[in-house]
């Protein structure tokens, strides 16, 4: 089965396809979503521990030779990324069935998250620089579907600015594949990085560099680039939130790991320095972000963006213990966020707002919840033995151990923020006065609840079982340390 | 020939940054519209603009364009063309839904609406 | 021959000049209009020159697909102006 | 008002089938030569758009009652299933087969299963096109 | 021989072609109304067009070697377009109420439109 490493991408895809036939059968929309994502999962675990035995899966489309065709890759970080965003997204449909009104329901919403899933996998996985392109566009264009999905006034009106901005960015993309190409030659990510050695990277390299941060930043929102994230992504429903807040900003995130671990890794000296920089910056302006609104989704939306410093904090230490930090983390964040905005969605089905001033006292009416919500909290912030503690852990070590000790101390300091922040939401939903409250229907609370413990048991089992998971994570981290494993297994034995 | 192309690609940049400066929305989708158009133009060039002869392979050519370019500027246009579909559709309803295409008057926040 | 060729392009460049002269002045809509249309004939001219000058049949296809967008363009453009409306719900009511 | 049209339908009828013919053609030279599904597709829409433009929603859709978003699900469909087709072979995927066939009067022609992918995706853009133009265009 | 007579054939095609084309120029810079521009470019520009493509098809055919159908389809299809699109520009821009020139002798339209207007 050598083409086992296209199945997550491929069959979200079909089913995707096949759903588009009857919109208007909801149950077997829903069932046969829930399923293809079970069929998924299962494939991806298949997928993971080939990879663990047997090394980087990679396969050029359509029997070219290598550095023609279109390469999909599948090595260790891939593969983690696409079976955590995988899990997240099976999650988030079984919340979607309690959760999405019929209107929804019967409007292609299964169809865009499994064409989303497509697009999110399909770039994790790609070899082709150009590819990668094509699938951000695949998962945009569903991802605009699900946002104005609905056509509520606020979501028509933010997701203009969101088209705008990605189209913007995509036409970035366009423009830097050029410049790549004009200078390089080729679009294979594993021979871009031997022509970039041996052209010893020239200041042009650098500038497209430069581009493909800018590219990659706006849709990962780092520090001057996230205007555009918050207020976009609190218009849509709850478990679409999720799923971008938990999925879209890692896959820019993603992609600046893979170029600024395998294309330039030359000139680190500007480069990686400059990524530093930004990611510290993005990891202030997003603790300012999280501290200031009394909106719940605002602030967790904010914690995407001091996620999103701190992952790219520890990417540009290119040393082990911070990068294999950063894949942690990574994984870490998909999990924890979904779990959080999931849990957030149940605060604000309840209290019928997502204003923190007028919650309060439902630690008398649902304290499971209130419980759930303090253990995801607490895994956020990164308390041992939480999730979040041994990502963050390796992180600041990474970042002592290459001499950057005010970014550590950052770090550091961003936890005790990230900690107040989400904490305040606690104090202030779950505690003080109780506020009268519409009850939620014991099946609909069971419909919504359950995916979201799951959730959470699963970051605490992620946080509990890291021991077990060093050798994935350290397997990631040295395809990210050492370009040329990479280039071996797509290129062949040269 | 590069050169005539450079201007082109940069006045086409230019009339997309302006018109997606603009308040209509209408004069924004036509802003990206030129922007991507600008970047086809970009990849083209850049792919070098050797060879007189079509990228098709056929008897006798052996001064035929690069081909890799064309490709990909086909799937981008293709991919553009949905995302600007996409787009006018939106604008469209939104203008039905809102009762403006002014930038302006769409603007607001969740403390006010 | 090739000389020829050449000239015959300069001046249908020339008469393409005096269209989009006509299109930037025209002082009513309909003359755009026609000055668009005209531009679209020229360009079809355009390409018959330049597959002869580069020696090559693949263009041609292109020759029919102008001459298709250019008439769907004025005839979309034409009834917009005329109606109101480009595509029509019930051609019997309204 | 009422308008007499009598002209643009006589053509439009006409002219309708030419743009057709020449979509098909366009679609079936796209393998060596300039065109294929996608150049196609939007040429039959643009077709339709004639038929659109001449005559009114109402007509045209008792004349050609497709539902267009299924069209888009069964294109997408067949061009998947025929990349997915090089799976069973254990090959990459999207490796593509082809075989020489005598047809009559045309003589030796080759059929490759990449057309089956470029059939999906010919019905894809037609699909989306029309699905586009429709609910823009056929709005109060 | 036959090759001179080809390219005598072809250049005189071609040229009749961009004869026409050059008068629609003139016309549609010089004539005075909409209504007069249309008549340049729907009747010329078409014969113009149509010189050329037939000059560009005998190139193909005589000189290449092959006969390419494409192009007499675009002939046959610009021969049936190019007036109708005329026709649909003139009438719109009636219709809109674009002024003639002062210098029209003949407008038979406006009778029609007026009776059908009373009737209503």
């Amino acid at each position: 089965m050598i083409n086992l490493l296209l199945f997550p991408i491929l069959i979200p895809f079909l089913f995707a396809s096949i759903l588009l036939l009857f919109p208007k059968n909801r149950l077997a929309q829903r069932w046969i979503t829930f399923g293809t994502l079970l069929l998924t999962l299962f494939v991806t675990f298949v997928l993971l521990f080939k990879v663990k035995a047997d090394g980087i899966q990679a396969i050029t489309l359509g029997s070219w030779p290598a550095p023609f065709g279109i390469s999909m890759v599948s090595d260790m970080l891939s593969v983690l990324l696409v079976l955590s965003s995988t899990l997240i997204t099976l999650i988030v449909v079984w919340y979607s069935f309690s959760f999405i009104d019929r209107d929804r329901e019967s409007y292609f919403y299964y169809p865009g998250i499994l064409f989303m899933l497509t697009g999110v996998n399909g770039a994790f996985t790609t070899g082709d620089i150009f590819n990668m392109f094509v699938f951000f566009e695949v998962l945009l264009m569903s991802s605009y579907l699900l946002i104005v999905l609905g056509g509520e006034k606020i979501q028509l009106r933010e997701s203009i600015k969101y088209i705008l901005v990605n189209v913007i960015s995509s036409a970035l993309f366009v423009v830097t594949v050029a410049y790549l190409y004009s200078v390089i030659g080729t679009l294979n990510m594993a021979d871009i990085s031997v022509k970039i050695a041996e052209v010893n990277q020239p200041g042009i390299i650098t500038v497209i560099a430069v581009l493909f941060l800018m590219v990659f930043g706006l849709k990962g929102a780092i520090f001057p680039l996230y205007f555009w994230l918050p207020s976009s992504y609190a218009a849509p429903p709850i478990p679409v939130l999720a799923l971008f807040g938990a999925l879209l900003t890692k896959v820019g995130v993603y992609a600046i790991m893979r170029t600024y671990t395998l294309f330039f890794t030359l000139d680190q000296a500007f480069t990686h320095e400059l990524l530093m920089i930004l990611a510290i910056l993005t990891i202030v302006a997003g603790s300012i972000g999280a501290l200031a609104y009394f909106d719940v989704k605002k602030i967790i939306i904010y914690n995407i963006i001091i996620a999103v410093g701190v992952i790219l904090f520890g990417a540009s230490q290119m040393n082990e213990p911070a990068l294999m930090g950063s894949v942690f983390y990574l994984i870490h964040d998909i999990l924890i966020k979904g779990a959080l905005f999931l849990l957030i969605g149940i605060i604000i089905a309840i209290t019928g707002t997502s204003d923190l001033r007028k919650m309060g006292g439902l630690i008398k009416t649902y304290p499971t919840l209130g419980w759930t919500y303090l253990i995801a909290a607490f895994g956020l912030a990164g308390i041992p033995p939480l999730s979040g503690f041994v990502g963050k852990l390796l992180i600041v070590q990474g970042g002592f151990e290459a001499d950057n000790l005010w970014g550590s101390i950052f770090i550091l300091a961003s936890s005790l923020v990230v900690l107040l922040s989400v904490i305040r939401i606690f104090i202030y939903a779950f505690w003080g006065e109780p506020v009268k409250v519409q009850m939620l229907s014991s099946s609909v609370y069971r419909g919504l609840f359950i995916p979201a413990v799951v959730l959470v048991g699963i970051s605490v089992l992620y946080g509990v079982g890291s021991e077990w998971l060093v050798p994935f994570m350290s397997d990631a981290s040295n395809v990210m340390l050492d370009p040329t494993i990479y280039i071996k297994a797509v290129l062949g034995g040269a | 020939m590069e050169i005539i192309m450079s201007f082109v690609i940069g006045f086409l940049f230019m009339a997309a940054v302006y018109l997606m400066l603009s308040k209509s929305l209408l004069r924004i989708i036509i802003g990206t519209g030129l922007l991507s158009h600008g970047a086809h133009l970009l990849l083209l060039t850049m792919g070098g603009l050797d060879g007189d002869a079509p990228p098709v392979v056929s008897p006798g050519v052996s001064n035929y364009a690069d081909p890799l370019p064309q490709a990909l500027i086909l799937t981008a246009i293709v991919i553009s063309f949905g995302v600007t579909a996409f787009f006018l559709v939106l604008a469209y309803r939104s203008y039905q839904e809102l009762e403006t295409d002014n930038m302006n008057l769409m603007r607001g926040t969740e403390d006010h609406d | 021959m090739m000389i020829f060729y050449w000239g015959v392009v300069i001046l249908i460049s020339l008469s393409m000049l005096a269209f989009i002269y006509r299109l930037i002045k025209g002082p009513s809509v309909p003359d755009r209009v026609v000055a668009l249309d005209s531009l679209g004939v020229a360009l079809i001219c355009m390409i018959g020159m330049i597959s002869i000058l580069a020696g090559t049949s693949f263009f041609l296809e292109i020759i029919l697909l102008l001459a298709i967008l250019a008439f769907i363009g004025t005839v979309a453009f034409s009834k917009f102006l005329e109606k109101g409306e480009i595509i029509q719900r019930d051609n019997d009511i309204s | 008002m009422k308008t007499n049209d009598v002209i643009l339908q006589t053509t439009t009828k006409l002219i309708f089938f030419i743009i057709f013919l020449f979509s098909i053609h366009i679609f079936f030279a796209g393998h060596y030569t300039p065109g294929g599904g996608f150049v196609g597709g939007l040429l039959t829409a643009s077709g339709i758009v004639l038929l659109l433009l001449a005559f009114d929603l109402k007509t045209v859709t008792t004349a050609l009652p497709i539902n267009y978003t299924v069209m888009t699900a069964v294109g997408l469909l067949l061009a998947i299933a025929t990349a997915a087709g090089s799976i069973f072979f254990n090959v990459p995927f999207f490796t593509h087969a082809f075989d020489y066939f005598e047809l009559p009067l045309l003589g030796k022609q080759s059929l490759h299963t990449a057309m089956l992918f470029d059939t999906g995706v010919y019905l894809v853009v037609v699909g989306v096109t029309m699905t586009i133009i429709q609910s823009i265009g056929a709005d109060d | 021989m036959t090759m001179i007579l080809a390219n005598i054939l072809i250049i005189s095609t071609i040229v009749f072609g961009v004869i026409f084309i050059i008068v629609t120029a003139i016309g549609l810079v010089r004539l005075p109304d909409v209504y007069s521009r249309t008549h340049a470019a729907s009747k010329s520009a078409t014969l113009g067009v149509m010189f050329i493509l037939l000059g560009v098809f005998f190139h193909f055919w005589f000189i290449e070697g092959h006969i390419n159908t494409r192009i007499l389809l675009g002939i046959v299809f610009l021969f049936i377009t190019g007036p109708v699109g005329g026709h649909v520009i003139g009438r719109s821009a009636y219709l809109t109420g674009v002024k003639m020139w002062e210098g029209s002798v003949k407008d038979d339209l406006a009778p029609v439109l007026e009776e059908r207007r009373k009737k209503q």
